[in-house]
C-alpha cells in the first residue's frame, strides 16, 4: 500500500474530491494547511500598507491506495489540480506498512 | 446652560403654572423635561455601548492570541473607570471650580445632588442623568488609548495606568473645557461633544504611550494582520451607532441642535469613509475594507467637537480632509518611523480631534447655533485662535503627564510582559484564557 | 401629518402660551415636541444599526472567503447614500412636488432647511431629525440587494450601482408614496414604514439583478452554506431591535401608534418565526436555526407597511401567511428554477413588502389610527385597489429600471469578477484582505 | 402609579387645559406624555436586544458543537413568549386581580386596551407600551434558564417547557408582585425591576431544572472550556446596555427615578465586576476575564430590584457583596457538588436577585424614591421582613412548579436527547446545522 | 520505529487519547481533518433545503513508537475507538527513519 | 527523498520558516496540531475553576527532501526551535518513494 500526499489549490479541491470518487477512490482524508514554495505568496492589505504572504492556503489530500492502483489515483489528481501556474501543488507517495479498519480490525487491502 | 433653548419658554411658563398648581406637586423637580430626559439617558446607554464597540473594532485588528486581552481591558476600563467617577472624577471634572484648573471634591460619591437638574450645565435633566451621561466619556476615553499599548502591556500596570490617567490627565482637562469655570471655557473654546478633552487627550496619551513602551517585539515583521475582519467591521457599525448619543446627546436636549449633530455627524462619517476608500484603492489598487471602516471612525472623531456648530457643507470637508491627513500620518508613521502605536490611535483620534476642534474656528457659525460662536467664514476672527490655544494646551498636558506616570508605573511595576510572555500572547500569559477554542 | 395627533391640543395650546410668553422665547422653534424629537432621533439610530444588521445577517450566510466582501459593501452603502441622501437624495424624495413624480432639487445639500418642523411631514420634530430618519430608509434598502448579488459582483460595479439605483429607482418611489404631491399617496396608497418604499423595491430589484447577473459559478453545487450561524442569529437579533426604530419611529411621534407598530411589529415576527420553525420541522425533520431567524425577519419586514394600521390578531395572520409563502418560494425558486437570488431577498423582502402592502387592504381600521384608513373586514372596499394599484407600480417601475441600470453598467464597466476570483472569493480579490487569519 | 411623579402636576394642568381646548383634541389619549413615552419605546427595544445578548453571552459559553443550539434557543423563546404574552401572558400577569394570585383573561388578545394608558400601571404613557416593556420582561426571564439545561435537553420539550413555564410560574409571580392586588405588592414588597420577577424565578428555575434533568455526560472532563470568549465579552456588553432599558425603563417616566436607576446599575455593575477581577486574581493568580464580565452581570442582576430605590453607596455594596458571593457559591458548586448548572444561572441570577430584593430592605430610602419604602439603614423595620416574605414565596414557587412541569414533560416527551446526539452535539443533531464551516 | 496514523470519530477522541497515556503513549500530535470512506456523510439543512456533506470531521492521532509497541498502541486505539457503526475510521502505519528530540538532540527511540 | 516532519512551538514558526528559507528550503507545508509529550499542559482557568489543557498548539512543518539535504535540513529546524524547555518538540524522518509537481508533472528529485 501507499499512500499518496497531494497538496492542492483550495478552489480545486471539489473537483479533486468528485474526480477521485468517480474513480474509485472514495476514501480521503483532508487537511486545511500552508504552504510555501515557488509561488511568491500574495499580497494582502492594512489600512496604508501592504504586505506579503507567504504561506498560502492549500488542501492537502491524503489517500492510501494498494499499490497496483497509484498511477491511476495520481493521473487522477493531477489531471483536475493542475491550472498551469505556479502554485499548484506538489504530490508525495509515500510506502504504508499496515492499514486496519478500526470498525471491523479488516487488515491489509481489504481495509482501504 | 450653553444649548439653544426654545423650550426655555415652555420651562419659564411651566413655573408659573407650578405656582398655581403648587399644592398638587410634590416637589420643586418639574423643571425636568421628559423628552430632554429620555434622549440623554438613551444618549448615555448608546455611548456605554461604544465601549464593547471599541473593544471589537480593536480585538478585530489584533491577532488571535491578544484578542481576549484587548477585548477585556476595555471592559474593565468601564468597571474601573465608572467606579472612579462616581467616587471622585465627576466632581473633579464639573465640581466647584477650582483657580479654573480642577473642579473641588465637594461632590465625591455623588450623593444629594442627583435628582435636580443642574441648570449650569443642563437644566432639563436631573444631573443623575449629566452625570451618567459624562460618565461614559470618562469612560470610552481610556478606553481608547489601548489601541496604542495593546499586545505587550502588562494587565496589571494598565489597571492602574487608567485609574490614574483618568484622574490626573481627564478629570483636569474635562474640567478645563466643559467644567463651569474651566480657564478654556471661560476662554472661550468650543469643544461641543469631546473632541479635545476625548480625542485630543486619548490621541496624544497614545502616542506617549506607544513611544514609552517602545515596539511590540515582532513590530514589522509584516504578520501583525487582523485575526478578524468581521469583527472589525461590527466595531465600526457599534461605534457609528452608538455615535449619535456622543456627538448629538451632546446638546442635552432633544433638540434642533441635536438634530443638526446628529445629521453632521451622519454626513462627516460618510465622507470621511468614502475619502478613504478612494484613497486606498487609488494608493494600493484596491478598496481596503478595514480601511473604510477606520475612515468612517476618524470621520466621526474629527466631527465631533465640531457637531453642534457647523452645517453639512462643512462637515463634508471637514470628514474627507480628516481622512486624507490620517491616511497620510499612518502611512509616515509607518515608513518613516518606528514608533509603534500599533491600532494608529494617534492618527486616528489625535489628529482627527485636533482637526474637527479647529474647524471650528473655521466653520462654526451662530445661524447654526446661537450658544456656538462665529468661524472665520462667518466672520469671526478670534475663535480660531482660542482654538489653537486649547488643543496645544491639552497636547502638551496629555503628552507630559502620559509620559509622567507611565514613567513612574515602569518604575514601580514595569510597563510590559516579558519577552516570552509576549511571545506566547497576552490572553494566556495574563488571563489564563484562549479567544477559541 | 399623517399620524394620530392628541399632541395637536397640545401644541394648539403651545401656540396661545408663546403669543403670551413671546418675550421669552428665542425664536420660534417651540413647536418641537422634545419626546417626539427624542424617540425620532432614537428611530434613527436604531435603523442605521440595522445595516451592519443586514451586514451580519448575509456575512454569516455567505462562505468564508466572502465573509469581509458583504459586510464592507454593507458598510460602504451607508456612506455612499448618507452622501447622496444629503447630496440631493432627500430633496428628490421630499422636496417640492414635481408632477407627482419626483421632489425638486430645491432642498439639495440641506442648507437653510434643518431647524424648523416640516409640518407636511412631521409637525413636532427639526426637519433634520426627520431628514436623517428617512436617510437610513434611503441606506438600508440598497443594502437588502446586495443578498442577491453577493459572491459575484465587482465592488467597483456595485458602489456605482448603488448610487444610480437610489437616485433612480428609492427616490422616486419614495416621493410617490410619502412624499408630499407624490402620486401613489394622492391615490391613497398607505405604506406606514416602507413595505412598498424599502422592501418591494429592494426584493423586486434583487430578482432582476440576480436574473441579470447570473449564477455563482458552483451555484447548485450544494456547497453554499452558512459559515458562520452565530453571525446570522446576532445579526438577527440586530434588525429585530433595529426593526422597533424602522417601525415604532414611522409614527414620528411618541404615542400611542408608535406603541402600537411596536406591539404588532413584535407579534408578527413571532408569528413569522415560530411559523417557519413549524414548517421546516414538518418538511425537513428538524427545525432550522437560520430558518427561524429567516421567519423573523420575513414576519419583520411583511408587517412594515401595516404595522400603524393593524392590530394585533391581524399582525399574527400577517406574520404567519408571510412565512408560508416565502418558504414555498424559497423552495421553489431552489427546485424549480436556476434563479440564483443567493440570500433569498426577494422572497424575504418582495414578497413580504407585498404581502404586507396588500394586508393593509384588508385589516386596516381607522379604529387603530384614524388616520389610516379602512380595509375589506372594516368595510373599506376602495383601499385594497389603491394598494394593489401601488404595489404593481412599484414592482413594475424596480424590475424594469434595475434591469436598465445593470445592462448599462454591464456595457460600460462589467457587472461580474472573473471566474478565478470568483473561485478566490471576493476578500482577497476586491479587498485584499481575508475575513479570518 | 408607583413613581414620584413631579410631572403630575403637570398632568393636572393639562386635564384643565383639555377642557378649555376640548374642541381641538382629536380624542382624550393627551395624558399620554411623549417624553415618558419614548423612554419606555427605547427600554422595550433595549430590553428585547438583551434576549440575543444572553444567547451570545451563554453562546460563547458553551463548546462549539452546541454554539448554534444554544443562540436559536434564546432567540425562538423570543417568539414563543412574544406570541404567548400577546395571547393570555399580559393578561394573566396584569390583568385584573383574582383573589391576589393572578390576573383575569380578560385582556387577552389584547384589543381595545392599547391607545390609553392604565395609569394604575403607568400614567403617562399608552397602555400598548407597556405591554411591549413587560414583554420583553416576560421573555428574557426564560431565555436566562436555558444556560441550566445547554448542551443536552431536547429542543422540542424546551419550546413547551417555556411555554408552560411562563404560564405556570412567570406570569403568576409577576402578577403577585407587581400586578394590580397582587399578594406580594399588597403586602409592600418592592421589586423595582424583576430582582424577584426575573432573576429570582429564572435562578431558581435553573437550579430545579439542571436537578432534574442531570449532568452532561462529560461533566467534570474539564474540557468543558469557553469556546469563543469575544462572543462572551460581546453578550455582556449587550446585556449592560440594553439593562439601562431594563432597570432604568423600569421607571415608566423619563424623570429622576429613572436617572437613579440609570446610575446605581451602572455603578453595582462596575463594582462587582471589579470585585470578582480582584477575587479571581487572589484565588488564580491571574484575573479571568470570562469572571469580569460574569462579575458584571451578577452586578447588573443584583441591582435590579433595588435600583429605584437606592442610592450610590449602597449600589458599590450591593454590587461587590454580591459578586463575592456569587462567587463562592459558584466555587462550592464545583467542588462540593454534582450539580450541573451548566452556566451558572443560580449563582448569578438566583442570588443575584435574592441579595438585590433584601438588600431593598437594608438600604431603600424614601429620600431617593418617595414611592418606595424605608429599609433598615434609613429606620424601616418591616421591609426587610416583606422582602424576605416575597423572596421566599417566590424560591418555594419556582423550584416546585419547575420540578413538576419537568417531571410532567420527561414522562410525556422526555428531556434529553439521546447520549450519541450529545455526543456529536445539538447543533447537528438538533437542528440540522453547524455554528461554523 | 513507526507512525501510527488514526483517524477516528471526534467524540472518541478524549477516550483515546486517555487511554493511550495509560497504555504507556503520552506522545501524540493530533490534527482536526475531514474525511470521507464508505460512510455517507450528514445531511445538513439551509433555511428550506437538505444537502449532503460528504466530508466528514475527524480527528487523526499520530503517534510515533518503537517497532515492539505497534501492536500495543493499535490495540489500544481500536478498543475504545470502535462503535462497530461505518465511520469508525481507519488506522495506517508507516515506518519512520528517524526521530529527533529537539531540546536535546537526542536521536532513535529514546527521543520518543 | 525524505519527508521531514518537525512538530515546533507556534511561536518558533516564524524563524524556522525563514531559516529554511535561508538554507535553501523554501518549499514547505504547515499544519496548526495539537500535541501531548513530556508536556505538562497549560493551566487554563475559567470563572472558579483552573483546568489543565494537556493537549497544546503546536505547528507541524513538512519539508520533503533530497537524501542529501536531510542533515543540513535537520540542523537548520534544531538550531532556532530549540530553546532548551520541556515541549520544544520532536522531528520524525520517514522515507518518500515519490514526488511529483503537479504543475508539469515532474517526478522525483527535480519535482521538490
Ligand atoms: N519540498 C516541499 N515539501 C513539502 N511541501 C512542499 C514542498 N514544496 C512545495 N510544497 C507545497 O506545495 C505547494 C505548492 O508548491 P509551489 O512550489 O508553490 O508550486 P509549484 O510546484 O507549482 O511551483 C506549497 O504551497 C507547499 O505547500
Ligand atoms: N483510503 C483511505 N485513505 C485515507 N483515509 C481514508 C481512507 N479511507 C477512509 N479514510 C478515512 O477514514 C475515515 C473513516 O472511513 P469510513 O470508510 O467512513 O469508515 P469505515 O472504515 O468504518 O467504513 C474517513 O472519514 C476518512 O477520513
Ligand atoms: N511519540 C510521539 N509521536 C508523535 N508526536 C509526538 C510524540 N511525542 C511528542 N510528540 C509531539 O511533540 C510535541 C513536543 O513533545 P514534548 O514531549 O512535550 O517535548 P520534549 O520532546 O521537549 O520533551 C508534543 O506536543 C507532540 O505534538
Amino acid at each position: 500500500m501507499k499512500k499518496i500526499e497531494a497538496i492542492i489549490r483550495p478552489e480545486k479541491f471539489d473537483e479533486v474530491k468528485n474526480a477521485l470518487a468517480d474513480a474509485g477512490f472514495p476514501g480521503i482524508t483532508t487537511y486545511e494547511v500552508k504552504g510555501r514554495g515557488r509561488q511568491k505568496g500574495i499580497t494582502l492589505s492594512y489600512r496604508t500598507s501592504e504586505y506579503r504572504v507567504d504561506m498560502l492556503s492549500k488542501v492537502k489530500v491524503e489517500l492510501t491506495v494498494r499499490d497496483e492502483d497509484v498511477e491511476k489515483a495520481l493521473e487522477t489528481i493531477i489531471k483536475v489540480a493542475k491550472t498551469g501556474n505556479i502554485g499548484d501543488g506538489k504530490i508525495f507517495v509515500l510506502p504504508v506498512e499496515e492499514a486496519i479498519r478500526v470498525r471491523t480490525g479488516e487488515r491489509g487491502d481489504s481495509a482501504l | 446652560m450653553q444649548k439653544l433653548s426654545g423650550r426655555r419658554s415652555i420651562a419659564f411658563f411651566s413655573a408659573i403654572v407650578l405656582l398655581a398648581t403648587n399644592a398638587f406637586a410634590d416637589n420643586a423637580v418639574s423643571k425636568v423635561d421628559s423628552g430632554d430626559t429620555a434622549w440623554v439617558l438613551v444618549s448615555a446607554a448608546l455611548v456605554l455601548f461604544m465601549t464593547p464597540g471599541v473593544g471589537l473594532f480593536y480585538g478585530g485588528l489584533v491577532r488571535r492570541k491578544n484578542a481576549v486581552s484587548i477585548l477585556i481591558q476595555s471592559f474593565t476600563i468601564i468597571a474601573l473607570v465608572g467606579l472612579q467617577w462616581a467616587a471622585f472624577g465627576y466632581s473633579l471634572a464639573f465640581g466647584p471650580d477650582i483657580a479654573g484648573l480642577i473642579g473641588g471634591l465637594n461632590w465625591a460619591g455623588l450623593t444629594g445632588i442627583l435628582s435636580d437638574p443642574n441648570p449650569v450645565y443642563a437644566a432639563t435633566i436631573p444631573q443623575s442623568v449629566f452625570i451618567m451621561f459624562q460618565a461614559m466619556f470618562a469612560i470610552i476615553t481610556p478606553a481608547l488609548i489601548i489601541g496604542a499599548t495593546t499586545d505587550r502591556m502588562k494587565f496589571s500596570t494598565l489597571c492602574i495606568f487608567v485609574l490614574l490617567w483618568s484622574t490626573i490627565v481627564y478629570d483636569p482637562v474635562a474640567h478645563w473645557v466643559w467644567g463651569s469655570g474651566g480657564w478654556l471655557k471661560n476662554a472661550g473654546a468650543l469643544d461641543f461633544a469631546g473632541g479635545i478633552v476625548v480625542h485630543v487627550t486619548a490621541g496624544v496619551s497614545a502616542l506617549a504611550a506607544a513611544i514609552v513602551l517602545g515596539r511590540r517585539r515582532d513590530h514589522g515583521a509584516g504578520n501583525l494582520v487582523p485575526h478578524n475582519v468581521p469583527m472589525v467591521i461590527l466595531g465600526g457599525g457599534v461605534l457609528w451607532f452608538g455615535w449619535f448619543g456622543f456627538n448629538a446627546g451632546s446638546a442635552l436636549e432633544a433638540n434642533a441642535i441635536a438634530g443638526n449633530a446628529f445629521l453632521v455627524t451622519n454626513t462627516a462619517a460618510c465622507a470621511a469613509a468614502i475619502t478613504w476608500m478612494l484613497i486606498s484603492w487609488i494608493h494600493m489598487g484596491k478598496p481596503n475594507a478595514v480601511g473604510i471602516v477606520t475612515g468612517a471612525v476618524v470621520g466621526l472623531a474629527t466631527i465631533t467637537p465640531a457637531a453642534g456648530y457647523v452645517g453639512v457643507p462643512a462637515a463634508v470637508i471637514i470628514g474627507a480632509f480628516a481622512s486624507v491627513v490620517s491616511y497620510v500620518a499612518m502611512y509616515l508613521k509607518n515608513t518613516r518611523t518606528k514608533i509603534d502605536d500599533s491600532l494608529d490611535v494617534f492618527a486616528c483620534h489625535g489628529l482627527g480631534g485636533t482637526i474637527g476642534a479647529l474647524a471650528i474656528g473655521i466653520f462654526a457659525s451662530k445661524a447654526i447655533n446661537p450658544a456656538g460662536g462665529d468661524g472665520l467664514l462667518a466672520g469671526g476672527a478670534s475663535l480660531l485662535g482660542t482654538q489653537v490655544l486649547a488643543v496645544a494646551a491639552t497636547w502638551i498636558y496629555s503628552f507630559v503627564v502620559t509620559i509622567v506616570i507611565l514613567k513612574v508605573l515602569d518604575a514601580l511595576m514595569g510597563l510590559r510582559v516579558s519577552a516570552e510572555e509576549e511571545e506566547i500572547g497576552l490572553d494566556l500569559t495574563q488571563h489564563g484564557e484562549k479567544a477559541y477554542t
